[in-house]
């Protein structure tokens, strides 16, 4: 089966009847923006790592158009459950820089108010976000209210256990879920085919779910698929999945060395085939990149590259003893008598 | 005051906790039509429908993770889980992701969900079927575990748990189903957070919970016709511990035994000698001394008597520390 | 899709060009033998429970041509995973009635050793047994040797992550195990609708497994289309699944009042697809079901019957005192203080 | 006598039971081409095949059922779990199977399993990255549970848990894989069953393991300072404890106090505690102390400091004991 793609490698518009997409130049120049800025955003990022003022940082590098695609496809009320790596698409919701470093900086273990934004925190035990999406949506259905829930994870989080058991429960309880999965070729140093022998849209529909398969470094598939999809599920069409086919071009993070498990012909194959640099061609092609609009994005990434540098100095740092309230509602006489030698000690030092 | 048994008692709690809150829901294997394998849930379902009482899919992890899903939307789960022995499949959801997460977010995020387990041996059951598990979910903060040994503590309790905004372990000891109870329409004076002094004394302080009350109590009976004034206290919660009443009473009597049908190492009575020993230190007459399943895996039925903590063991344990 | 039938449910032979199977007189009445006598050691076992002699009984009843058709079709030196319901199967593998009940007396956990039959013991953690099949087809792999693996599990316990985990891996292994669902369409009160939307077959050729629909109640069909997919998976086609369609004409267990959730109905229109009955009907027609032949098989029974009960009141019990030595290799200090501690409390009641 | 570091140690010690025994098997996420995150399995696929070093699916119950299988087949099974908090997922496979196996079957099946499970924080690591898991399963029958503290150990308790017929849940300080030991080309005299004096005292005796070892004998270089004569025991063995070691030093000195990573709460300190003061209850001038992480999650990077007993917290401990 092929990957649906409106956009092919060299930024040529291919004509797909099955998935209309309405290309405006406002689509277009707005989903690159957006991917511009995530893209940037990442890089600091993982200069910020490199310099020592974040402790690790998972690289989102070139799987912008598959989360951004996505992520813009879904209504401001779709409830979110991120994976890890998902930082593409929580910038495009609204998220912060600061609220998305906090956590890589090893101040907090999450950065945002999963409320305020419908964009759950990020859950690096892989696959265990995906029965809360399923409950989430079990929670929207029994409201009868019109929203869905989009949940993301990679293709190594697929074979573990509670990841097929959302896939069954879903698709059992009819829930209003769109599995969204980053095929990005690894987990770690672990291909695809050591993780699974069947892809992961076939797998999909043997659990009863629509499922599909999308060029994931095509943005306008990408967003034309998860906006039929989204609004099928919405319409009570059952959960539903996409398997969109990216690649990481970082290493798995900052810890890790590629170099030790990939060959530079793969990455530059994919290199090659970079989602962003695909979309401008489309946007230089059309005409529609025009010198004002290109500063305009140039100097907005400037912007949000140097505050991303000046919040995460600033992050805030709070102190361990705020955390003693946090584990309960109460703070249970074993935790107040702990918080209280953890401050008599700390104070201890200072005198 | 009706008297109910331990199982209608946590029936008619659930049935309160439906009627009142609308965002409570109860899920799990066969708690619908069947009404649970013990019948804790029967006739909800016909009542409050199948979207409130949710007969669950074969996957555990499912049900906590979705109930966390349920919670994060504002609902409140009450979870069954439909042995002890099969609550592991859920435990990554449970010790990394419904304990950690107020944590995890802050204080931002609460999951007021409830995990109901039915608890211990005592009723000749295959393997898997009469765990005592709790040691591992006392030892995971963010949990509150506690332990209902008589139906008006299962029906109060239950409420309780179910009000509170924190996740809650609710042990259910499976020996005591069948056994009646008064239970009031009131909560009594018992606040959740309290141990309670089932039985006053002054020579020795017996600690227990769930199945093994009635045991304790026994042994009270018996050391009473040999002289011996033991206090007996229910636990009910188990994380945090009430160590204040716990240890107001070693202190009056100055020994401690403590007994749960869970095996000793690393068991819940380790906790509790430790934390008496260090708060009653220049009290403690004896060490305090653990009576509890064996170290081995739980035993076919045929050998459960012998295997949980009985009248004789216990008692062997009050004399040897009054003779310590 | 329709489940593969070579017999209907009156016992007439349909010509199924797709599952060859020599149907000769000796296959059919070797068949026969056993399901009756898988079904009279349920009676008596069911029996034994009601008069107290045993703590639970699970019965097999109405599941003998899905156990009995497929474990015939392995070979002797294939390894059998089975859940806790395959009775019919145990006992067709030569495993005793004593070796059977002690566990459900409550005198041990197990009554077997694995090895000499090639028959796990019974796993009642559901699906916990299906990651083990597949590791042990692992090792037959590494081992360079032409036994497979077959793993029993049923509909609900499908549900559990560890099931699809298995299933997944499994095929990304072409591990040569052959999964082997007894739909009975009930997991306690529980429907299979509520377990999943699509059907299980549906699923493993999802995972990338090989997969077939049988019609349970046909031990011919089940027996042809297990030899079949045995010999596939020997010959290095991987793993593959079956999935049984039956019906558990008892309760769940000895516990359990089925009358609490399926109709009177359902039950009689099952009781009417007998697979025991379907299978007579054909030798009768066919007259290998001769007098003599019936006799020596109503001998065999009764013998059977008769074993059954003297054995399971005379089963050994043991003592919990062993049970200190089993748990490790070497029994530690802890174990044997307590095993003193037992011993001394157990004979000072003697005194 | 090589110096190496942890990670290298457990590494050759790896090599080694490859060599020797055709059964063992490595299995685990990336523990192949990439050689573990941590480089513990560096170059052993190279040498020893995609047969014998397997990269697993990303799915820990299946790593550990599937090596449950291959124990059944006849292999050793060496998992590796990626992290501490990973392990979680297979805890019912560990608990239930792995962990029950010999006894269900009445010791007929041995399970030769050893799990890999780098432990502990120290490193700076995200969420789930830095649990100290190991009271779950102590308090599992049927598991043994050690942990190492340094390269010579790491080498040697590896290829005797390997060698070993029961399950071994083998944990090592991940705070400690880059640092140097020699490590003998002997297994030496200590058995895998004891604990270790690391460092003789008679005023007080520290218990430890793992991560927390090398700040205890800080500790016990600051206290000499004072005057106070620490003595230090590596606990190697987790389950079961080598109470005789312990208990004929804490005879001498009178004073405990253990010191683990993991919250106090019911935690492996519990079990020290109770266990020794039934044994010294009459030596002991102070009850058994604990020092632990605080009975919160594991805290975020940069707080670890705060959260882990460090020096201070050590000593403050050794001060309250001594002057109780
Ligand atoms: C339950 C669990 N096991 C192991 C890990 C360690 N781990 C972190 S990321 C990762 C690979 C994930 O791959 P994939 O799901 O494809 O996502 P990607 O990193 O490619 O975005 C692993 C093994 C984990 N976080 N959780
Ligand atoms: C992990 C786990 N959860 C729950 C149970 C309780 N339980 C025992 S059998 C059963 C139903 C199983 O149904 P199915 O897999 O269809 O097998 P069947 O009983 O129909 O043969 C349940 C829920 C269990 N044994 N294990
Ligand atoms: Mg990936
Ligand atoms: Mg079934």
């Amino acid at each position: 089966m092929e990957p649906v793609q409106l956009l092919d490698t060299d930024g040529r518009l291919r004509h797909n009847p099955d998935w209309p997409l309405e290309i405006t130049p406002e689509l277009c120049r707005d989903l690159y923006r957006r991917m511009k800025r995530a893209r940037r955003f990442d890089d600091e990022a993982l200069a910020l790592q490199r310099q020592g003022e974040l402790g690790l940082w998972l690289q989102s590098l070139g799987q912008e158009a598959a989360q951004i695609g996505s992520v813009t496809a879904l209504r401001p009320d779709d409830h979110v459950f991120p994976s890890y790596r998902e930082h593409a698409a929580a910038l495009s919701r609204g998220i912060t820089p600061a609220e998305l470093l906090v956590q890589w900086r090893g101040n907090r273990h999450s950065g945002w108010d999963p409320a305020h934004y419908r964009f759950h925190i990020y859950t690096l035990v892989l696959a265990a976000q995906l029965p809360h999406a399923v409950g989430y949506a079990m929670g929207v259905q029994r409201d009868g209210s019109g929203e869905i829930v989009a949940a993301y994870f990679g293709d190594g989080a697929s074979s573990e256990g509670e990841a097929n058991e959302a896939l069954n429960w879903a698709a059992a309880a009819g829930a209003p879920v769109l599995f969204f999965c980053q095929n990005n070729h690894w987990a770690i140093s672990t291909p695809t085919q050591i993780q699974m022998r069947a892809p992961l849209h076939q797998r999909a529909r043997g659990f009863g779910l629509d499922a599909h398969l999308v060029d994931g470094n095509d943005v306008l598939a990408v967003h034309a698929v998860t906006t039929a999809v989204a609004e099928q599920i919405r319409a009570g069409g059952g959960p539903a999945l996409i398997e969109a086919v990216t690649y990481r071009l970082g290493g798995h993070s900052t810890s890790d060395d590629p170099g030790r498990y990939r060959s530079a012909s793969e990455l530059d194959s994919w290199t090659a085939r970079d989602p962003i640099a695909r979309l401008e061609a489309l946007l230089t092609r059309e005409g529609w990149l025009d010198a004002q609009f290109r500063a305009e994005v140039e100097s907005e990434c400037d912007g949000l590259a140097e505050e991303t540098r000046k919040v995460c100095r600033e992050l805030p740092l709070g102190d361990l003893g705020e955390l003693f309230g946090a584990v309960l509602t109460e703070e249970t006489p074993l935790l107040a008598t702990e918080r209280r030698g953890y401050r008599d000690l700390v104070s201890s030092y200072v005198d | 005051m009706p008297v109910l048994t331990l199982s209608k008692a946590i029936n008619t709690g659930l049935r309160k906790a439906l009627e009142d809150d609308p965002r409570v829901v109860v899920m799990g294997q066969d708690v619908g039509g069947l009404g649970g394998v013990f019948r804790v849930t029967d006739g909800l379902q016909k009542d409050f429908g199948a979207d409130r009482v949710i007969d669950t899919p074969l996957a555990e992890a499912g049900i906590v993770g979705t109930a966390i899903g349920l919670a994060l939307r504002g609902y409140r789960p009450v979870c069954e889980i439909q042995f002890d022995g099969f609550v592991y499949p859920a435990f990554s959801q449970i010790v990394s992701q419904l304990a950690k997460m107020r944590a995890r977010t802050g204080g931002i995020v609460s999951l007021p969900v409830v995990i109901r387990i039915p608890v211990g041996g005592g009723i000749g059951a295959v393997e898997h079927h009469s765990e005592s598990n709790e040691a591992y979910f006392a030892h995971t903060a963010g949990l509150r575990v506690v332990c209902c040994s008589n139906p008006r503590d299962g029906h109060w309790m239950l409420r309780q748990a179910i009000q509170n905004d924190d996740p809650v372990i609710f042990y259910e000891p499976k020996c005591r189903y069948w056994s009646n109870g008064e239970v009031s329409d009131q909560p009594g004076v018992l606040p959740p957070e309290r141990a309670e002094v089932v039985r006053p004394g002054s020579s020795l302080t017996v600690l227990s919970y769930g199945g093994m009350i009635q045991t304790c109590l026994r042994a009270a009976d018996a050391a009473a016709a040999e002289g011996h004034d033991l206090e007996v206290i229910d636990l009910r919660t188990l994380s945090p511990l009430d160590l204040e009443t716990i240890a107001g009473s070693v202190e009056r009597t100055g020994r401690c035994v403590v007994v749960h049908e869970a095996p000793t190492f690393a068991g819940l009575g380790a906790e509790i000698g430790s934390a008496v020993t260090e708060l009653c230190f220049y009290h403690l007459e004896a060490p305090v001394l653990r009576v509890g399943g064996f170290n081995i895996p739980y035993p076919p039925a045929k050998f459960e008597d012998q295997y949980l903590p009985d009248l004789d063991r216990v008692l062997d344990a009050v004399d040897r520390s009054l003779s310590w």
